[in-house]
């Protein structure tokens, strides 16, 4: 127990010495489906030791479902996983981890009651079963100090920033034993001094030997510190164990996003629309809490029948912006004007009052209420402002009727409950919802999300009808071709800032690929 | 003897029977698990220890008696609200009533037998010191019991790896899974245990305080332990400080009176309770309060 | 922010199954689920309680089966009994109706028994200053809004400290209780004493013309009929009204609520005022149908069984009346028990508590088939 | 009284066993048979007897349960059902009820809170009689109600002197549940039978709210005991914790309502115990008579000494009474017996105002409205 301490160093003074040439980790053909949906297919890649091996794609390219597959937590349909040579069989996080796999999640896996050094003693064992405090914390002061992790180990987690909690997680991992490191998108909650400070730590890491898998879509990570890409693009594999000074950018943005272009539904594009202003941001700021980034003076306007994209990769402020132009959040510093008006009182329903509607980014935390039926739901964005004290479900189910075969999009059965249905059943009743009628404006997040192809067709008959009628649609999406087919401008988010703003007709894919990957300056 | 030492006495004495149970629910709510039914513990505690007594006129081998039918009761509890993910609030009454009536038709016939109760034992020394000495070294061998399950739960607590992994339980179970423990089997045997000490307090009012089974004698301690776990803010020193205060509480009004001071009890029995809710209030307002995480989401759940 | 992907929410399992994995491998109640079905699940538990509870009357040394005829005979087989059990029901519903509505807002209200005794105790102080000297109905509705005042303020309490201080509701609703307990017994044991009670601690009596009058020569009292009305009320306003929609979205998911523009605080407090307000009621009909003066055992705890009943009627006011009855009957039968069989009465305590654990044992089979 | 004497009656808590026989029943067996019959040829009466608390509790139920099994016994043409543990709130007409049901015609409720309940009960069911246990009804008699009570405080001034005699301290303790007439009677007239041996006697006062409370007995008992008080009384319904708490500190004890001597065998001085059988007998001939209505027993019936049937009587003296003293207790008796009174004047109050002038022997209606307590008594009464 005393000498805990000399042990696990020891061990990392061999990690050092780990062959090199030899493959740490093989991952081999590894399939995954859920439903009908391939997560994983076929997909391989290997990890040497004293490798940092980038893992890229888009969002919901399987990078993460590969991850959670490779630490215990699902299990692959076929395929193999060999480590150090031999053969395994991942069916626990546990294994995992004595298996020397340590994962930083992205959603940090810490108790923010508990002192750095318990969450440390509570993960690693170390310390014995009386806690030597001391001990435990010397461990970290060491680790702290090989690697740059600077992290007071009698600080409350809960207290720390969101970059300690990182450091955190990482010397939990570390003094767990790991010779292999998945970081799942370890900079998307960074501020880019911590970025810089973790890339540091993740090169002293390659330096003792330790493999790490950086999962990221980052094109500046993976010049700052990837021996080796790999590529993802729904659940395929698209790039193998390329050494990463033999890609260009370019090449890299295409394997992640594709390079076929979609026939252009928005003929009249860029054209047409009114002159005047309907929908206006000025300098909307929010401070970023906890989770996710805030918004930094973010400035656009959409006019009468125009249709503005926003594009950007997940988690870059867009959630925040559709927050913000619908009500749900109120901004720190900056104005929203419809019409002319600015939008004062707060609250989602003062908004829709005023004629802003939305489709909310996050179906299931933000409208899907369990136990309701389709019909409630409709009642319920319907007549939040009724003064009636009966509830009128009967014409509300109605409506909804009327509104869906006005508007087309297949419903389940209005008595169905919304919440046991599927993603695309929830994402219809939400649409129809929207366009039911015209507005002033209308805030889209990830339209067509979950749907079939038919459907996302239809729906973008939507989007451009809505347009054609008059309304100011701003379209978020990750998916560009959505975005290239559907706007008339593009504006690019990137660090909760527009990183630029460009006409749909004249731009291409790669270009906003490149401003979306665009590192704050 | 003035009223004040006698008062203080009468806490410590009456304060043990809701210190025990106050610690085994501390316990229990830092492993993420309320249990409303400490009071049907602490009941079937002292009918078990008393029905012990009887049979083996052995006081002390009542209190394993007591420890063995109070963790029972906290056991169906645990099961119910941990592995059949049973609400934890109804879970917690259904054991109290279970034990009310359970005990009240088993203990029809102990109704008034006869035990040598536990002996009261003098620390030599200490229980010279005046004032200190008559207040906490006078007393029977459950009330020492008590001063050092509170240093063992502070110790542990703090100084153990048993410790980390009931806190981390508490607040974030399915971390505790990541890291290879096992959460559920933590707040079972977490809530057995505490619901065992309740058994001992309900021990020490049988064979400890008052030497004698009535239906329904522990009249609301357990209740009070609930309480008392919350006004300390789960901390064990508290929970000290807390079951006293209610203790003092309790005996003073005798204790006035027995001075010829009419009072009426009753304003100063709601005291502790305001004082718990005004503690809860002032934690929950300066920022989220100290519950245990996962115990906050269990009081939250309707389902 | 989330590890899962956003494009399939339903598919991936979320990581908190991870705690009970190996648990979920060996055999598994929600399993056999998928093979068989809810009511047929919780009848065989049903049977299961009946018969450990025959266990007991065994062991004790009676004949489980006489047991049960007992039960029935003393509780629903003939009118001086069942009137009983409508009377006891009274007070045990209405708390029971002031845990499920705000159960529908997904607020836990354990104060039932508080509630209860404040509702009682402000009905006493209106009935006893003026039901002498103004008519009857005055004073009933004088005894009923003082009696849903002071529930409603008791669960307000605990509704304002949730939503503007963050104070759990269930633990401050608890704590209320004891508060309550304690105010009357305060007020009993000397302001409001009665002076020609011969010392006993209760209070004065109400006048004959303010106590509710007996329906047609039963021992039912026009309470019964005040808490049919309420209940049915209650049951419109859950079921049917726009207010109980809205509490459903609250209590469903906050977020959906917020984003569709409900008041949140607003339905939150209001239907701890309105749960409150039913308790308070309870209080107010127990005292002015049954008891006509506070006693110190008036609720009997009849607020934390109108807990149990409500979670075993899963806050569906109907069904919530239903098990209020059940349990005012099982209650009454102890008496049956007794007299025939000389087992002490709380026997019946097991019966009701095995019964409640029947469903939570299926919780988790339960939980996992809404999913 | 604290949260647990509500807890208590809860739903479902309907009393205890009818039958089992005191000290047979234990956990596991049960003794239990289905009212106690006795073979007879003519239908039997019903009669039933509700208890507030525990059958077996050496205190005022025991002595209840233990009359009306006398009662089974001896009247062959009586079936007698008994409930226990009932308590004092709309529960008591549950059980009443409940014996209705049974086939019970006449139904003794013991319990002193029971009063409002009986005498509704009585109203609404006239063809059942319901006599009630020490309650006071001073407006008119429904035909079919009763009261009946006994002196008790005859008995209480004898064990009085026996504590006033034994006292070193002077310091007499007396545990009371509530400031009720009889309980004020019998503080009073515990003080001055103490006074009448000893004039320093000093008795000190402590109400525990409840009338079973073995919580609150031990709290007040040990408040007194650490007080300096050397002789403990009481007026609860159970007196085993009351005697246990006297025995292990060494003081003596005067028992109330049953002769618990067994508990304590050296310190127990005396006590009052009641002897109900041969009331209850009296009442039950009364109306399977039908004479029931305008006779005695539809009234306020009190026993005494004087007329010898009070119900209460002295206990055993322990070995701490000394014959001297034990003599001159036993004439006292004798003196009660033949018509003289506790209270004749000339008594005062505590502050010094005259209760009973001199000379006045007040009439059993005065008593029942003594309210304060004599001088020579510490402590107060709740005040309303």
């Amino acid at each position: 127990m005393v000498d805990s301490a000399e042990i696990d160093l020891t061990r990392l003074e061999q990690d050092a010495k780990l062959d090199s040439t030899k493959n740490l980790l093989e991952v081999f053909k590894i399939c995954k489906t859920f439903g009908t949906l391939r997560a994983n297919h076929d997909v391989s890649f290997t990890l040497k030791a004293g490798e940092v091996h980038a893992l890229l794609g888009e969002n919901g390219a399987g990078k993460s479902t590969l991850m959670k597959i490779l630490y215990g937590i699902q299990k692959a349909d076929s395929g193999s996983i060999t480590f150090m040579g031999k053969v395994v069989n991942i069916d626990s996080p546990a294994i995992a981890r004595n298996l020397g796999l340590g994962m930083v999640f992205q959603d940090l896996r810490l108790i923010p009651a508990l002192t750095v050094w318990e969450n440390v003693a509570l993960h690693t064992k170390l310390g014995g079963k009386i806690l030597r405090k001391n001990n435990i914390c010397e461990l970290i002061d060491q680790a702290s100090q090989r690697y740059g992790l600077a992290v007071d180990p009698n600080a409350k987690v809960g207290d720390l920033s969101i970059g300690e909690w990182q450091r955190v997680e990482l010397i939990k991992v570390l003094l767990a034993g790991a010779k292999v490191l998945i970081l799942d998108e370890p900079t998307s909650v960074l501020a880019p001094q911590e970025v810089d400070a973790l890339f540091d730590i993740i090169r002293r890491l390659k330096n003792d030997g330790v493999g790490i898998v950086i999962i990221t879509h980052k094109l500046r990570e993976v010049r700052a510190i990837a021996d080796r890409v790999s590529v993802l693009r729904g659940g395929k594999q698209i790039l193998c164990d390329l050494p990463a000074q033999d890609i260009t950018n370019d090449d890299l943005v295409k394997a992640m996003v594709g390079e076929f272009v979609n026939p252009i539904t928005n003929s009249d594009r860029g054209s047409g629309s009114s002159s005047q202003s309907t929908l206006v941001a000025l300098d909307l700021t929010l401070r970023a809490h906890g989770e996710g980034t805030g918004l930094k003076g973010v400035d656009f306007d959409v006019k009468s029948g125009e249709i503005l994209g926003i594009a950007g990769i997940a988690g870059n402020g867009q959630r925040e912006l559709a927050d913000l132009l619908t009500g749900a959040r109120m901004a720190d510093r900056g104005d929203i004007e419809l019409k002319g008006q600015r939008l004062t009182v707060a609250g989602p329903k003062h908004y829709r009052m005023a004629g802003m509607l939305g489709v909310v980014a996050d179906p299931i935390r933000e409208f899907v209420v369990p136990g309701l039926t389709v019909a409630e739901h409709a009642a319920l964005w319907l007549a939040t402002s009724s003064k009636k004290l009966r509830f009128d479900i009967g014409s509300a189910t109605k409506w909804l009727h009327q509104v869906a075969d006005r508007i087309g999009l297949p419903l389940a059965p209005s008595s169905k409950r919304l919440d046991q249905l599927s993603g695309g059943n929830i994402q219809r009743v939400i649409l129809t919802l929207a366009f039911a009628d015209p507005s002033q404006g209308l805030v889209v997040s990830y339209p067509t999300r979950g749907l079939d192809v038919r459907t996302a067709e239809m729906t973008h008959g939507l989007l451009i009808d809505a347009r054609k009628q008059g309304t100011a649609v701003v379209l978020i999406s990750e998916d560009i071709d959505e975005l290239l087919s559907l706007s008339d401008r593009i504006a690019v988010i990137s660090h909760g800032r527009i990183s630029g703003l460009l006409e749909a007709k004249n731009t291409d894919r790669l270009e906003i690929g490149r401003l979306m990957t665009q590192e704050a300056s | 003897m003035n009223g004040i030492e006698q008062s203080l006495i009468g806490g410590v004495e009456g304060g043990t029977a809701i210190l025990l149970p106050s610690l085994g629910e501390l316990i229990g709510e830092l492993s993420g698990v309320i249990n409303l039914g400490t009071e049907g513990c602490m009941l079937a505690g002292a009918l078990g220890a008393y029905a012990v007594a009887v049979t083996t006129g052995s006081a002390l081998l009542g209190i394993l008696g007591g420890i063995a039918a109070g963790a029972f009761f906290g056991l169906i509890h645990s099961y119910l609200s941990v592995y059949r993910k049973a609400d934890q609030l109804a879970s917690g009454l259904v054991v109290w009533f279970l034990a009310l009536g359970l005990t009240s038709v088993f203990g029809t016939g102990y109704v008034n037998d006869s035990i040598t109760p536990l002996t009261i034992i003098s620390i030599p020394g200490l229980s010279k010191i005046p004032w200190i000495g008559p207040i906490l070294f006078k007393h029977d061998i459950l009330v020492y019991l008590s001063y050092a399950l509170v240093v063992a739960l502070v110790v542990i607590l703090k100084k153990t790896r048993l410790g980390l992994l009931l806190r981390a339980t508490g607040e974030r179970p399915e971390v505790v899974g990541v890291a290879g423990n096992r959460p559920a089997l933590v707040q079972l045997i977490a809530v057995t245990l505490g619901a065992g000490l309740a058994g001992i307090g309900g021990a020490q009012l049988s064979v400890g305080y008052v030497g004698n089974w009535f239906n329904d004698m522990t009249s609301g301690y357990g209740f009070i332990a609930v309480a008392v776990v919350l006004f300390a803010s789960w901390k064990p020193a508290r929970v000290m400080v807390g079951a006293y205060l209610f203790g003092v509480v309790l005996a003073a009004s005798s204790v006035l009176q027995a001075h010829g001071i009419a009072v009426n009890q009753y304003l100063l029995d709601s005291l502790p309770y305001l004082a718990t809710l005004i503690a809860l209030i002032a934690v929950s307002k300066k920022g989220g309060s100290n519950a245990p995480e996962a115990l906050t989401r269990a009081l939250t759940d309707t389902t | 922010m989330s590890i899962f992907s956003p494009l399939a929410p339903k598919q991936d399992p979320p990581l908190d199954d991870l705690v009970n994995h190996e648990v979920e491998k060996k055999f598994s109640w929600s399993n056999l689920y998928r093979s068989s079905n809810m009511t047929f699940l919780l009848i065989l538990t049903y049977i299961g309680s009946f018969f450990l509870f025959g266990l007991v009357a065994l062991a004790r040394g009676a004949n489980p089966f006489g047991v049960f005829g007992a039960m029935l005979q003393s509780s629903v087989l003939n009118v001086g009994s069942i009137e009983q059990v409508i009377l006891r029901a009274v007070p045990i519903s209405l708390a029971a109706l002031a845990v499920a509505v705000p159960a529908r807002a997904g607020l836990v209200n354990v104060g039932g028994e508080g509630q209860l005794i404040m509702g009682a105790v402000a009905a006493t102080g209106i009935g006893v200053a003026i039901g002498a000297s103004v008519p009857g109905p005055i004073a009933w509705v004088a005894m009923a809004v003082a009696g849903a005042i002071a529930g409603a303020i008791w669960a307000g309490i605990s509704g304002v400290l949730r939503t503007k201080m963050g104070a759990n509701e269930a633990v401050t609703t608890l704590l209320m209780n004891f508060v309550a307990n304690d105010v009357m017994l305060y007020l009993i044991y000397q302001p409001w004493r009665d002076k020609f009670s011969s010392g006993q601690p209760q209070s004065q009596p109400l006048a004959q013309s303010a106590q509710l009058p007996a329906l047609f020569g039963s021992q039912l009292n026009l309470g019964v009929v005040i808490a049919l009305v309420l209940a049915v009320v209650t049951w419109y306003l859950i079921r049917k009204s726009h207010w109980g929609f809205a509490l459903r979205v609250v209590g469903g998911n906050q977020e959906a609520a917020r984003r569709a523009g409900l008041p949140i605080n607003k339905l939150l407090i209001s239907s701890m005022l309105v749960g409150g307000s039913l308790a308070g009621l309870g209080g107010m009909l127990n005292l002015a149908g049954l008891e006509y003066q506070l006693v110190p055992g008036i609720t009997a705890s009849f607020g934390y069984v109108a807990f149990l009943a409500s979670w075993l009627g899963r806050h569906d006011p109907i069904k919530v009346v239903v098990a209020s009855l059940v349990f005012s009957a099982i209650a009454l039968s102890g008496n049956g028990i007794q007299l025939g069989f000389g087992l002490d009465g709380s026997i019946v305590d097991v019966l009701l508590a095995l019964i409640v654990m029947a469903p939570l044992f299926l919780s988790k089979t339960r939980k996992a088939a809404a999913k | 009284m604290r949260i647990g004497s509500k807890l208590r009656k809860i739903v479902g808590l309907v009393g205890a066993s009818a039958i089992s026989m005191i000290g047979l029943a234990s956990c596991g067996s049960s003794s239990s048979a289905s009212g106690t019959t006795t073979a007879s040829a003519t239908p039997a009466t019903t009669v039933g007897f509700i208890m507030v608390g525990s059958r077996s509790d050496y205190g005022y139920n025991q002595a209840v349960y233990v009359a009306s099994q006398t009662v089974a016994k001896d009247m062959s043409n009586v079936k007698v059902i008994t409930a226990d543990n009932i308590p004092e709130n709309d529960s008591v007409t549950q059980t009443m009820q409940a014996m209705v049901n049974s086939g019970a015609k006449i139904i003794f409720a013991t319990s002193y809170g029971y009063f409002p309940y009986a005498e509704k009960f009585a109203v609404s069911h006239p063809s059942i009689t319901v006599l009630h246990q020490g309650g006071y009804l001073a407006g008119k008699f429904p035909p079919n109600f009763g009261t009946y009570w006994g002196e008790a405080f005859e008995p209480v001034s004898l064990g009085g002197m026996a504590a006033g005699s034994v006292t070193k301290s002077n310091k007499l303790g007396f545990v009371y549940a509530f400031p009720i007439p009889q309980t004020i009677q019998n503080i009073d007239a515990f003080e001055l039978g103490a006074l009448s041996v000893n004039p320093n006697a000093k008795t000190y006062v402590v109400n525990t709210s409840n009338w079973c409370d073995p919580l609150k007995q031990k709290e007040a008992a040990t408040a007194l005991l650490s007080q300096g008080v050397d002789v403990l009384t009481q007026h609860q319904d159970c007196q085993a914790t009351v005697i246990g708490a006297a025995k292990a500190a060494g003081a003596y004890v005067v028992g109330y309502h049953y002769d618990a001597s067994s508990l304590d065998p050296s310190g127990w001085l005396t006590g009052s115990v009641w002897n109900w059988a041969p009331v209850y007998t009296n009442i039950i001939k009364t109306v399977l008579s039908g004479h029931f209505a305008g006779s005695i027993y539809n009234t306020n019936w009190v026993g005494t000494f004087a007329t010898n049937n009070n119900p209460l009587t002295l206990a055993p003296f322990g070995p701490a009474v000394t014959s001297t003293m034990s003599t001159k207790i036993l004439a006292e008796e004798a003196k009660l017996k033949s018509g003289s009174s506790v209270f004749t004047g000339p008594i005062y109050c505590q502050d010094g105002s005259v209760l009973v002038p001199a000379g006045v022997t007040p009439t059993y209606a005065q008593i029942n409205n003594f309210s304060c307590l004599v001088k020579g008594v510490v402590g107060t009464l709740p005040q309303s």
